[in-house]
């Protein structure tokens, strides 16, 4: 018992601030949403226990649901890749050697800092309308854009340009990680003959994969929660045609639209389980592509 | 004691400086109670209302509007006054129809302070340039879908600007079309009224008009349906000459342009039968969680009734129901202000009686009925085939609610 | 195969000089053993050859061509990094293989490489191993191996068999050797051990904070140090030294007496190294003194004499030689292999 | 070598280091147009909202252009002073929030994270889950039970649910982030410090928190940024003007059936950047070359 | 001050068992050396003792107490790590208190022990110096200094003088001495360094493979070797090893001929080390060959001698020796001097 105790006591010393938040503050709130996932809650009146209605509803009559769920996986399996894409490219140019650097980096973490504001809403309408810079930009090659918004299979992409625009904390993030690589292995590969793509694939890339990974499942995570880009761009709805009904936009409107929380719940809940599946995939493919240099064995 | 009473509405920086004035003039007047503002933007309003009042925690007063304040009657989110009538509530001036608005199953519960009704607005310069006279080319309180087509396409051809909104997505018309139909938007019994064939010839007409190039390209209406952001209205942005809102939207439309606004009801049919309501913009309500609602529906009532409190608030909420307010207000008018007031004294009489209040689930048939007119706009399917689908899916919907 | 000059090359550390303009010319296919104590810049002169650290002036040539601008990538060399620099996410096999892949070789002449490396370097079966899962000698060996596999036109080692044990140290300075006479490159080499030092170098090059103190061959630099401090670097244990007067034609050596020596006169210092003391044959030009420490070392002992005088003096004798502490011994050396050095620690060659 | 050669040498080698010089000015002249070029597409938004903070509203929407016709610099000052509670109170409210939460951030999440990064104890894998857990379900369901909660806390109308929770290492994506810095960095050096007597909090205080500043700045910056912008929690729990913070001021400017200050709006939110600027400027000097590796061999 | 007493301790890494319970009682006031090839387990063990390292089986006690479960942070003593180790972000003064400061020391003995320690490290001028400022050497003591300063019950070494060179390590070794008397504390020290290992040793613990193969004085090691592994690792350069067959009363060594040797019969090893193997005294129980490769040290020359049968044996010869490749030349070696051993590779003692 002491002995247990003994083992046991750092650990759990350091972790005592985060039990004590998550008992006394996370854990009821999310056991009462799995709850209210099975009760039809309208917020007035107290919630109505029917089992798993919901659940049956939402696989057999909903959708909107279904929609729902195809937009945000057409959305994270585009977006997340290319922001990551984006954001190392830029964290590595802006990694050192160049003065004002931080007034580089503050530049281009600036669309992350407007976020889902009305600016960038009404801004985005500007850029993506018919007769607007995209399009002008597109004429001067010969392309004729479409109508960005209007049309159901472009609408998206214009949330995904703003999503990978947006691509400020994995950049980062991706400083901070670039930061922690040892010089010496550069100097070894640059004595091996490595040429600078070499050098990216072979040493940044496994190196920085620690924080690869960190960047992919939060972007993953908040991906699949997307709201405030879809919310603000199609006023709220999903509009044209349900084509920008993220996930949680639908969830919001049933939660707050329509008073549905006992079903909200639901949809959340669905939506963790997703997002939990897709999070212990990329944990257990971690283990072949993610090295920790300290983790014995 | 002291006694405090929550006051929570919707504002912007003009109606919170007013509402707070007012404030602190009745809690001037009122000694032992003080009442304390609380405000946010219309777009978070109900999603904080809605986690009070599963707190049990609403303010004691809250605004409502005519849309949902249903659903918080229907669950007693929001309590009845007729206990307080004559007593600490004054509603011996409020017009008739206001209180009637206010009225649910013989209960009273809401008290109106604005009154609201559809309201196209126009460009006058562009109009001009396209020689569109209002008073001599058309009538701006009696013209047809078909005169409608008829200059927002001289428009477009004399500024290059469509004349005209394209409302296929916008329930506000739609539902005026019904009533000019002769229909009711929601039967006695709470089921849906419009039959396919209205619902055919809303958007045939609107076909018609698009067709006839008076609107902006299909594709650009279908990029803007669910929006409702005042700044990204057709007539805010230039995009067309004129766009359909609510009669209490115009001050703020107007000071988004540089041009001067023109105001004219919605189109209509040849049969000239009234499709628009006069209906309140906006309540006081009294809620389950007040502690003291004496106190609150004393300051409810001087809310309405005291002149120097309703001096103060002006015309910001809307044109007020009670006579002698209105009476008082009338030397003080912007130009806006007195063009809105101008409005309400023409439509006088020719408007729609109001139906009854709209069952839950209408706000989402609201938003299915934008949602499908897109495929309409964008021509994906035919207009019989969303019309029937629409119908299926609204009535899917009243059932569910 | 590919000669190395250093012209006038210096470096500093942010104003720091570290080296001192250094001047140094490595023939094509020469083995070159850089030594020098520790901190005096011998990683830092490898690290600027190599290409790994920017000269601050002078210049650098490999194969008659100034490479100053030349990137470490492009100078055809391998090195073996003090540090090792083994990438860590890496196997032992992919460490190997990482700078042939690099040159584009074919799979199976990598392969053939690295097996060959591996078998050298006794660490086949670990070839499967990611470098934190090996000890300190065998990272070792893996960062020779990740050198020599490329089999480029130089070599630059850095204290490559510092943490190997002895016999393996031995095989593997055999290998190196094998190498080297294999491919007939040039290496530059610097490490600690003096055996590898005496035993590998073509020629060895001393330096010492910054400044090339000699440079020739292990026999030169033994028997012939330029300076006191090249012959009490070379050599462990260190040479003896005793200062003494000289006269004109004698020195005289306190605790020995008088040194016959035609030459300089003034203030002299006088090197024995300690195999050339030889204890206890009490006759000629000798010395009295205590044994206060003897260490065994099993092939020899090491008898440390004090004089009378309080000088201490290190000598030499076989494993089986069995003095103690206190013995009371007589030193003495022959005049011959005895080293002069001036008052400015010059080397004074005796006129034989 | 004689003086001539030696002379020559220099001159080389001056040649060399000249022409380096001139190579490196170049290719950073170069770096710095391309660089100005691409973060003008990420600023344009910000120039865009300048431009409108400078128009009167009648202009803002009407016409495309940037530059502003008459410059309303009044707009600065009516938005400071539209509300009845001045932006002096909104600025300040929200430094005081945003402070303590990046304080509360940084260290109760560095706690949690030094835990499941380097000590070992029973039911870490349990705990990990947990963690992960929390930062996958969709906030808005969650919102109405934590506001129950909060409530019968008592702490609704206070700035204590928005405090609080980043003292108990609320939110796991710093914990998460942390762990994957933390557990890059060599245990050689843990080893080192155990030797050297230290316990585990001086462990984490003397070894591994000076050796992650880079990801401390990261979470810093975010925890900043994310609270200064938060918007969601000050709207759930904070009832009294007064005690509001900066963005939800800002959403009371604009009015669906009102007058709308859309240019006092803008001066108010490029206002509400700056503070955001400063912060990244400063904390993004604290991603320094990583040195973790340096006193290794 | 402290005895180490390991009882049957055995380690593997993920199944991969690298100790092999091992027994080892290191007295109190003790200076063992471990030594043994590379790879084969001096790390891990001193991890071990330190509490790094978890033990697989077995018990490890200090002072008397079984730790097995204690905290590296309580153990009191100190490493210094073949890695080094050192804390990247602390000047090399910091480096030296940290762990001064963690006992609560008062400010000027920090001070004064860190100044100590600095001197006799030599690198008083480094000691506002980060460590990626230092040459690998500097890095090294500063690891030294770390665990001198200290001054506790127990001093784990793990190679604290690879990278230093010759004239700095033997000032090293004698400053460690220097500690070791004046504090008495226990030392358990990993070298590679034969001379190190027999000078500075109490006793020698020879590791091969996970095992302890001896554990005895240099003396004893170096002489009477218990087996094949133990007499070719202890000793530079390494015993010869000849084959024979005993008969009972000769052993049959080819090249040299018979050598009386009394007791067991079958294959036999018997070694010579090469200072005890002569040449050039043509009588006696001689062989004859020829030189093949001669390496000068210096002080010594080896010579590299291929016997008729092919065999290679190593001899030792003074420095001045001027033996040279291709030369015929006869090797005898002393009966006394040889060590036998038997087929299982076991030592045999010669009956004399
Ligand atoms: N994490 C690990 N996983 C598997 N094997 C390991 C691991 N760490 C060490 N080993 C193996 O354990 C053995 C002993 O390693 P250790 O570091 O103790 O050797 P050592 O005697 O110190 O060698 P050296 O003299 O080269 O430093 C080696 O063969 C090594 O390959
Ligand atoms: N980044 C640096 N800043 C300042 N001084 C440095 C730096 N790097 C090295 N030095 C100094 O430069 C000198 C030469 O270092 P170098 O590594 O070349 O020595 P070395 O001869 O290889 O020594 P060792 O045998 O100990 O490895 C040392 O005194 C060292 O302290
Ligand atoms: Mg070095
Ligand atoms: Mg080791």
């Amino acid at each position: 018992m002491l002995k247990f105790l003994r083992r046991n006591f750092a650990g759990y010393a350091f972790l005592s601030p985060w039990l004590v938040g998550f008992f006394l503050l996370a854990i009821g709130p999310i056991l009462a949403s799995l709850y209210l996932s099975f009760t039809k809650y309208n917020v007035v009146r107290p919630p109505q226990w029917i089992g798993l209605e919901h659940y049956f509803y939402m696989f057999e009559f909903d959708d909107r649901f279904k929609k729902a769920l195809q937009v945000t996986f057409t959305f994270v399996v585009i977006s997340v890749p290319l922001k990551l894409i984006f954001a190392l490219g830029v964290a590595m140019a802006l990694d050192k050697g160049i003065r004002a650097i931080g007034w580089y980096r503050a530049l281009f973490y600036l669309p992350s800092i407007l976020g889902g504001s009305i600016a960038v809403a009404i801004l985005w309408r500007q850029l993506f309308n018919y007769e607007g810079v995209v399009n002008s930009v597109l004429s001067l090659i010969g392309i004729q854009g479409p109508y960005w918004l209007a049309d159901p299979d472009y609408a998206l992409w214009t949330l995904i340009v703003l999503a990978v625009w947006q691509f400020g904390s994995p950049m980062l993030i991706f400083l901070a990680g670039l930061r922690a690589i040892p010089q010496d292995l550069y100097e070894a590969a640059e004595i091996d003959a490595a040429g600078p793509v070499k050098k990216f694939f072979a040493i940044t890339v496994p190196l920085l994969a620690p924080v690869i990974f960190f960047n992919l499942v939060l972007q993953m995570i908040e991906a699949f929660k997307s709201f405030s880009g879809a919310f603000i761009i199609s006023g709220g709805s999903g509009a044209p045609l349900d084509s920008l009904l993220f996930f949680t936009v639908y969830l919001y409107n049933e939660a707050f639209s329509f008073l549905r929380m006992g079903y909200a719940s639901a949809l959340a809940w669905v939506l963790l389980l997703i997002i939990a599946l897709f999070t212990i995939v990329a944990f257990w493919t971690s283990k072949y592509w993610v090295h920790y240099e300290n983790e014995r064995g | 004691q002291n006694t405090q009473i929550r006051h929570f509405w919707w504002g912007n920086p003009e109606r919170d400086k007013r509402t707070f004035a007012v404030i602190d003039i009745y809690n001037e007047k009122t000694p032992g109670v003080t009442v304390v503002g609380e405000t946010l933007g219309f777009a978070d309003y109900f999603t904080k209302l809605t986690t009070q009042i599963a707190g049990g925690n609403m303010p004691d007063v809250i605004q409502q509007g005519y849309g949902v304040l249903f659903e918080y009657i229907a669950n007693g989110a929001v309590v009845p006054l007729d206990e307080y009538i004559g007593n600490s509530l004054d509603i011996s001036k409020i017009d008739q129809s206001a209180i009637d608005a206010g009225t649910v199953d013989g209960k009273f519960y809401a008290l109106s302070i604005g009154a609201n009704s559809h309201m196209a607005m126009y460009n006058t310069r562009m109009f001009e340039e396209a020689g569109v006279v209002p008073g001599e080319t058309f009538d701006p309180y009696a013209y047809t879908y078909d005169e409608l087509a008829e200059f927002a396409a001289t428009i477009k051809d004399a500024t290059g600007v469509p004349g005209t909104d394209d409302n296929t997505a916008d329930y506000q018309n739609f539902s005026d079309f019904v009533v000019q139909k002769g229909a009711m938007l929601y039967n006695e019994d709470g089921s849906y009224g419009p039959t396919q064939e209205i619902v055919e010839e809303y958007w045939s007409t609107w076909e018609k008009i698009r067709n006839a190039g008076g609107t902006p390209p299909a594709q650009e209406t279908a990029g803007l349906a669910g929006v409702s952001e005042l700044s990204q209205m057709g007539v805010v942005t230039g995009n067309t000459a004129m766009t359909y809102l609510w009669s209490n939207q115009l001050v703020g439309v107007q000071s988004l342009m540089e041009d001067k606004l023109g105001v004219a009801t919605y189109p209509n049919t040849p049969d000239m039968v009234p499709g628009s309501v006069i209906q309140p913009s906006q309540f006081v309500c009294l809620t389950r969680d007040s502690s003291d609602p004496e106190a609150a529906t004393a300051y409810m009532s001087a809310f309405v009734n005291d002149l120097e409190m309703t001096k103060v608030l002006g015309l910001e909420r809307g044109i007020p129901s009670q006579s002698e307010v209105r009476a008082a207000l009338q030397p003080d008018l912007t130009e806006v202000e007195a063009l809105s007031v101008e409005y309400f004294d023409k439509i006088q009489g020719s408007t729609a009686a109001l139906p009854p209040p709209p069952p839950s689930g209408s706000n989402e048939v609201e938003q299915t009925f934008e949602r499908l007119a897109v495929a309409v706009l964008l021509e994906q399917r035919s207009i019989p085939e969303v019309a029937s689908d629409f119908l299926r899916q609204a009535n899917a919907i009243l059932r569910r609610a | 195969m590919a000669s190395v000059t250093l012209s006038e090359v210096r470096k500093a550390y942010s104003g720091f000089a570290v080296i001192h303009g250094i001047d140094l010319e490595v023939q094509s296919g020469e083995f070159l053993v850089l030594v020098g104590p520790s901190g005096c810049g011998k990683s830092t002169l490898l690290r600027m050859i190599a290409g790994l650290e920017e000269i601050t002036d002078g210049t650098i040539s490999i194969a008659d061509r100034i490479v100053n601008d030349l990137p470490a990538s492009q100078r055809n060399l391998s090195m073996v990094f003090q540090s090792y620099a083994l990438y860590p996410h890496m196997s032992v096999r992919k460490n190997l293989a990482f700078g042939l892949s690099n040159l584009r070789m074919p799979k199976d002449e990598i392969q053939r490489r690295v097996a060959d490396a591996a078998r050298i370097l006794q660490i086949e079966e670990l070839l499967e191993r990611k470098p934190r899962q090996l000890s300190g000698g065998q990272k070792q060996r893996v960062a020779i191996g990740r050198a020599i596999v490329r089999e480029p036109q130089l070599f630059l080692f850095d204290e490559p068999l510092s943490n190997l044990d002895a016999e393996l140290r031995v095989q593997m300075r055999v290998e190196l050797a094998g190498l080297y006479n294999r491919l007939g490159t040039t290496m530059i080499y610097v490490t600690h051990d003096q055996t590898e030092a005496m035993t590998m170098a073509t020629r060895i090059a001393v330096l010492n904070k910054g400044n090339l103190e000699q440079i020739g061959t292990p026999y030169e630099l033994y028997n012939a140090p330029k300076n006191l401090f090249v012959a009490s670097f070379i050599g462990s244990p260190k040479m003896n030294l005793l200062s003494g007067k000289a006269t004109g034609n004698k020195i005289e050596l306190p605790g020995f007496g008088a040194l016959a020596f035609v030459g300089a006169a003034g203030e002299m210092t006088v090197g024995v190294r300690p195999e050339h003391l030889s204890i206890g044959e009490p006759d000629g030009r000798r010395a009295e003194g205590t044994v206060t420490l003897v260490e065994y070392l099993g092939s020899e002992v090491f008898i440390y004499v004090a004089l009378i005088d309080g000088q201490t003096l290190l000598a030499q004798a076989p494993g089986n030689a069995s003095y103690k502490r206190g013995d009371k011994v007589h030193l003495s050396f022959r005049g011959a292999d005895a080293h002069f050095f001036d008052s400015k620690g010059l080397r004074i060659e005796a006129p034989r | 070598m004689t003086d001539v050669s030696a002379s020559t040498t220099a001159e080389i080698a001056r040649e060399y280091r000249a022409e380096r010089a001139r190579r490196a000015k170049r290719a950073a002249v170069l770096k710095h147009i391309f660089l100005a070029l691409t973060s003008l597409i990420m600023i344009y938004p910000l120039i865009w909202m300048l431009a409108a903070s400078l128009k009167p509203d009648t202009q803002i929407f009407g016409d495309i252009g940037l530059w502003p016709g008459t410059f309303e610099w009044q707009n600065y000052a009516q938005g400071w002073n539209a509300l009845p509670v001045s932006f002096t109170t909104f600025f300040w409210n929200s430094t005081v929030v945003t402070v303590l939460s990046v304080v509360g951030n940084v260290i109760s999440c560095s706690f949690a994270a030094y835990a499941f990064a380097r000590l070992e104890f029973s039911g870490k894998t349990i705990w990990f889950a947990l963690m992960m857990m929390t930062l996958m379900i969709p906030y808005h369901v969650v919102l109405i039970p934590q506001y129950i909660l909060f409530m019968n806390l008592g702490w609704v109308d206070t700035y204590l649910p928005l405090i609080v929770p980043k003292f108990l290492a609320g939110d796991a994506f710093f914990i998460f982030l942390m762990i994957q810095f933390f557990r890059q960095l060599p245990r050689e050096l843990d080893e080192a410090a155990m030797i050297d007597g230290c316990s585990p909090f001086k462990i984490y205080w003397a070894i591994i928190m000076p050796l992650s500043l880079p990801a401390m700045a990261t979470a810093a910056i975010f925890s900043f940024i994310w609270t200064w912008e938060d918007f969601l929690g000050p709207l759930v729990y904070l009832n009294d003007q007064a005690d509001y913070t900066v963005p939800l001021a800002l959403r009371s400017f604009i009015s669906s059936d009102g007058v709308s200050q859309y240019g006092p709006m803008f001066a108010m939110s490029i206002l509400s950047i700056l503070p955001i600027l400063l912060f990244f400027i400063v904390f993004q000097r604290l991603i320094i070359r990583g040195i973790a590796m340096s006193g290794l061999k």
